[in-house]
């Protein structure tokens, strides 16, 4: 009863803080409510007795959420939600997309047939994934390993000021700042302003 | 109120704590207030409990004096002292406690702290008004402002700008206005900085000197109206009259270890700078044991020469362009005012000199001299200065063409550029800036002596 | 009979908090005193907190320009929230825990590892420069911590083969982690200020930005604020007390009074720091970190693997 | 706290991070979008290993894959927003009209 309450709480939070990244306007605020998403998630995976994952889920995610939140200051406009703002094109494309992998995922969940079987109380899920982690699927722990190390290789050789043949900015060039207003706002846009009203990225 | 009265009554055996405003003529009070019990002085207005306004305060300071009141979370009181009781005309604190005593500043704060918490007084009301600087206003179909999404200048804000970063990137930078009253740099240092992180990329003095004219005039016409005292008077006096140089010595002495007190606090040693200001309190030349002590336990402590080696490199053609004072010793540049004084010379003076020219030379320079202003002390007897029209203040030499203190001022904006939040605090702080020095022109400074 | 545990437990370890916190500030204050050259008077300096504590609770909580009002008033209740969490995780005597799960190193070093957010939440949500900088600052200084401190704590629980603390404590009853692992106590201490954000390593609170990130902040929830650092210090102690000094393990009195005793011995060297050491400029901490510190604990589990293949022969 | 439940959960989540991942400019936030995607499949292949596996590591091995990719998703991720920035100025993808450097 209440485990059930719990998980219907976090699935709640999961659920409603995921919805929020994309709605909030102060992007610390969105990096946040995405690591809030995590850890909601973190928390039923502990309920299910993934303990040693959904812990170190929430771990993980704490780190890397504070990196994004910084990022987004660092690289994005109006990171403190100044000013209200929106950014997105093709919004009803993407809604319909999203609706529909909700709907598929959810039909597959309530009508596919799977076997039911808990894990069994008694056992330590850590200890026996230690066990498969370095043993059984050694080869698995070892491309995990081997790819997170290719690429913290490749990020550093990509994102750094020279490259091979000269600074990596050299010849670039400043894109066009004016955008046309996307295509789900058109008539929104025009009602206001029939000029292109988007310039993201225009600093005075 | 049960709950309330119970509070205040366990409230009050705590010290006040205190957001110290400093104007000219305080500098013998402001740093000693910080040795007595009754009162703390906090680094935040939003820590404390009364707003000190001490000393003499132009126009531009009493405003911002103004601002920092009103973050004072009420309730909030004012305790003020001013050198002979006089108010600039826009005084802006009506309800201020008023000391014409300094030893009575302490108490003042103190029993307005109580009847603050305790409801007997009410708080001191806003003085600026509440507004935003510009109304916002949405202009684009999602309600956002200006020119461009994130263009425009919310609430009279400006959004951070973009520059070049160190690393070829091209990311947010700010503007922010520091000072006259942030604690760890010198009262009166107004300066316009540009960081991008804690990285300064850009550093500009608002007004000449940092404080504007009228200041110039209200030390001056202060100094004539009652004489200076303490230190700066011995100095300046030295400049034209023979002068004990164990008196000299001593309060040059002094200097350094109040100083050297406020560096430490900077450093986040707070207790150990208030030792250090006990002892520049009670510094006599026959005991001159604990400042050797102090030496070499600043000379044994890895921390503060991994804070302070290579930070803020005053290079030996800088050093060059100064007036002189500890800050070009400590860059190679040996003139030393003393050197040009037979009395000096009788006692065997030779100048402390140290290579480096980064902020550790510096807390270096000033210890050694502290040290060797208590060995001069002790060595001189009753021998007198020999009044040659330049005598060698505590930061610099007095009586030539301009101040030591307004050539550091007007060097910062290329020293601090490039460097980390942290290194130039530590930078600013370790060159010792005196702005009442700075803010005093040659004639001022020559009118003030002759009166 | 479990739930009744459970209850005993939470409430120890809210007495711990209390007790610690308390404790914490009565030390910094001695410490300080005997530092400063005054009289030490440690009876009066009982009520100081106290003190503060009331005069700090009756001023108004002041709001800024445009402050995220909602994630500033958060971020104090979620450090002390963490810093609970951290020490939960601790078992206080044998079956005395709170958090009662089978990973307690995971769910320490989890909770430890959100100390960023509050505190880089606390140092932005007042749109202020300096706290702003105060918040980027603890960025870069938690990234240099946690790598350390992470790695000391599964150092520690591999001669217990376990993740939960209670094992590691009693795979000590020979010899302690502290002797076992001589790499490990140094390192955890020097990261657990850094994840307390004190002394020597506070730097997004430095006297160089005037408070830094709790520069603006003042009533209840600056009070709420340093109660909570604190108490992460403690939370930091008892976690060492328990991994690398063999916990409630000792002889003659009951295991609560040897853990609450071995979390003393920790505490007030953390606290005492703050007097003796200045503080260290961000950009040298973190190249000694990534330099220094991380090789170093590399190594401490280095050694730990080989004994722990030693002993399994 | 049903299979079923749980699916549906991970459906939402995964939804929205279509959503997000398709309708937002900014990098970070198709990343973000991304991530949420990654969030609500860790969510299922957690779930089907404690309901439906008995328990065997399999299930658990899943969820650390999962969270492999998401690590190398975000340092590749950052890394190529840096990238483009410094040759392109753009942090939005309209900015971007063609993939060729």
């Amino acid at each position: 009863m209440i485990l059930n309450v719990t998980f219907w709480a976090f699935s709640a939070l999961a659920v409603f803080s995921g919805w929020r990244v994309f709605r909030a306007d102060s992007m610390v605020r969105a990096a946040y409510w995405l690591l809030l998403s995590f850890a909601a998630v973190g928390i039923i995976l502990v309920l299910l007795k993934a303990e040693f994952l959904g812990l170190i889920l929430i771990l993980m995610m704490g780190g890397e959420m504070t990196i994004m939140a910084v990022f987004m200051v660092a690289f994005m406009m109006n990171p403190a939600g100044l000013n209200p703002m929106t950014m997105v094109h093709r919004n009803s494309v993407a809604i319909v997309a999203g609706v529909v992998s909700f709907l598929a995922i959810a039909a597959l969940g309530l009508f596919a047939r799977f076997p039911v079987a808990r894990a069994p109380a008694g056992v330590d899920p850590t200890r026996k994934l230690g066990v498969e982690l370095l043993g059984n699927s050694m080869l698995v722990f070892q491309t995990a390993g081997v790819t997170l190390l290719a690429a913290m290789i490749a990020a550093i050789a990509i994102s750094s000021a020279r490259g091979r043949y000269g600074d990596a900015d050299q010849g670039s060039v400043e894109p066009d700042q004016m955008v046309t207003a996307p295509a789900g706002d058109v008539a929104a846009a025009a009602a206001h302003d029939p000029a292109p009203v988007i310039s993201p990225g225009v600093h005075q | 109120m049960g709950v309330k009265a119970a509070l205040a009554r366990l409230a009050a055996g705590a010290p006040a704590r205190c957001f110290a405003v400093v104007g000219a003529e305080a500098d013998e009070i402001a740093p000693w207030l910080r040795l007595d019990p009754e009162l703390v002085i906090v680094d935040s207005p939003r820590a404390a409990d009364v707003l000190l306004v001490l000393g003499q305060l132009d126009d531009e300071m009493v405003r911002a004096a103004a601002g920092v009141h009103d973050a004072l979370p009420p309730p909030r009181g004012v305790v003020s002292w001013s050198p002979g009781g006089e108010r600039p005309v826009s005084w802006p604190f009506t309800d201020d406690v008023r000391v014409d005593d300094p030893a009575q500043i302490p108490a003042a704060c103190r029993r307005l702290r109580d009847e603050l918490l305790s409801g007997r007084r009410a708080s001191s009301p806003d003085i600026l008004p509440d507004i935003d600087p510009a109304p916002w206003r949405g202009v684009g179909p999602f309600g956002q402002g200006g020119a461009g999404m994130t263009g425009g200048v919310p609430y009279g804000r400006p959004l951070a700008a973009r520059a070049d970063d160190r690393d070829g990137l091209k990311l947010d930078q700010i503007l922010v206005r520091v000072g006259p009253y942030l604690p760890p740099f010198p009262s009166g240092l107004v300066l316009d900085v540009k960081i991008q992180g804690d990285v300064i990329q850009e550093v500009s003095i608002p007004t000449p000197a940092a404080v504007a004219p009228d200041l110039i005039s209200a030390g001056a016409h202060s100094a004539g109206a009652h004489s200076l005292t303490g230190e700066r008077a011995l100095f300046n006096a030295a400049v034209t009259q023979p002068v004990p140089v164990a008196d000299i010595e001593v309060a040059r002495a002094r200097h350094h270890l109040v100083w050297l007190a406020e560096a430490l606090r900077v450093s986040g040693l707070e207790a150990y700078g208030r030792r250090v200001l006990k002892l520049a309190r009670t510094v006599r030349p026959e005991a001159a044991e604990p400042v050797d002590d102090l030496s070499r336990w600043l000379r044994r402590n890895v921390s503060l020469r991994w804070g302070t080696s290579g930070v803020g490199m005053v290079s030996a053609s800088r050093a060059a362009a100064l007036p002189g004072g500890p800050v070009a010793r400590a860059a190679g540049d040996g003139r030393d005012a003393r050197s040009l004084d037979p009395a000096y010379e009788r006692l065997g003076f030779t100048p402390v000199v140290l290579e480096d020219g980064d902020a550790l030379a510096r807390w270096r320079v000033r210890v050694d001299e502290a040290q060797q202003a208590l060995a001069l002390a002790q060595r001189a007897g009753e021998s007198l200065t020999t009044p040659i029209g330049l005598v060698e203040g505590p930061c610099g030499p007095i009586g030539g063409e301009r101040s030591t203190s307004a050539a550091l001022v007007t060097m910062l904006p290329e020293l601090l550029v490039g460097m980390e939040w942290g290194d130039a605090v530590t930078t600013v702080v370790s060159l010792d800036i005196d702005m009442a020095e700075a803010a005093l022109p040659h004639d001022a400074a020559v009118a003030s002596r002759a009166s | 009979m479990n739930a009744l545990r459970v209850v005993i437990a939470v409430v120890s370890v809210g007495a711990v908090s209390v007790a610690g916190i308390y404790l914490a500030a009565w030390v910094d204050l001695l410490v300080g005193r005997a530092v400063a050259g005054l009289e030490v008077r440690p009876l009066d300096a009982l009520s100081a907190p106290l003190r503060w504590g009331a005069a700090t609770a009756l001023k108004t909580r002041t709001t800024t320009e445009r402050p995220d009002a909602e994630t500033w008033a958060l971020a104090p209740a979620l450090l002390a929230a963490l810093a609970a969490v951290g020490l939960a995780a601790v078992p206080l005597a044998p079956g005395l825990l709170a958090a009662d799960v089978a990973n307690g190193i995971v769910l320490f070093g989890a909770a430890m590892a959100l100390v960023v957010v509050a505190v880089f939440l606390q140092g932005w949500s007042p749109n202020s420069p300096l706290p702003m900088i105060g918040g980027y600052r603890f960025i870069a200084e938690g990234l240099s911590y946690e790598i350390p401190l992470a790695v000391v704590l599964i150092a520690a629980a591999l001669p217990a083969r376990s993740l939960a603390i209670a094992p590691i404590v009693t795979s000590q009853e020979h010899l302690w982690n502290i002797v076992r692992q001589p790499l490990g106590l140094p390192l955890y201490l020097m990261a657990g200020l850094g994840l307390a954000f004190w002394g020597p390593l506070a730097l997004p609170e430095g006297q160089d930005l005037a408070g830094g990130s709790s520069l603006e902040t003042s009533g209840v929830s600056r009070i709420l604020w340093r109660t909570a650092q604190l108490l992460v210090l403690v939370a930091v102690a008892a976690m060492g007390a328990a991994v690398f000094l063999g916990g409630w393990l000792g002889p003659l009195f009951p295991g609560a009074a040897w853990m609450i005793v071995k979390t003393i011995i920790l505490l007030v060297p953390l606290i005492a720091t703050r007097h003796f050491v200045a503080r260290v400029p961000t950009e040298r901490y973190v190249v000694v970190s990534w330099a220094i510190l991380i090789p170093l604990s590399l190594l401490d589990v280095f050694i730990a693997g080989i004994q722990a293949l030693v002993a399994a022969r | 706290m049903t299979l079923q439940a749980l699916i549906v959960v991970a459906a939402a989540l995964f939804g929205i991070g279509v959503y997000g991942a398709l309708s937002q400019q900014s990098f970070v936030m198709i990343m973000m979008g991304l991530e949420l995607m990654l969030n609500g499949t860790i969510l299922a292949g957690g779930s089907m290993w404690a309901l439906t596996t008995g328990g065997s590591p399999k299930g658990q091995m899943l969820v650390v894959v999962l969270m492999t990719v998401m690590a190398v998703e975000a340092a590749m991720g950052f890394a190529l927003v840096i990238g483009i920035y410094r040759v392109r100025k753009a942090d939005i993808t309209e900015k971007i009209k063609r993939l060729k450097g």
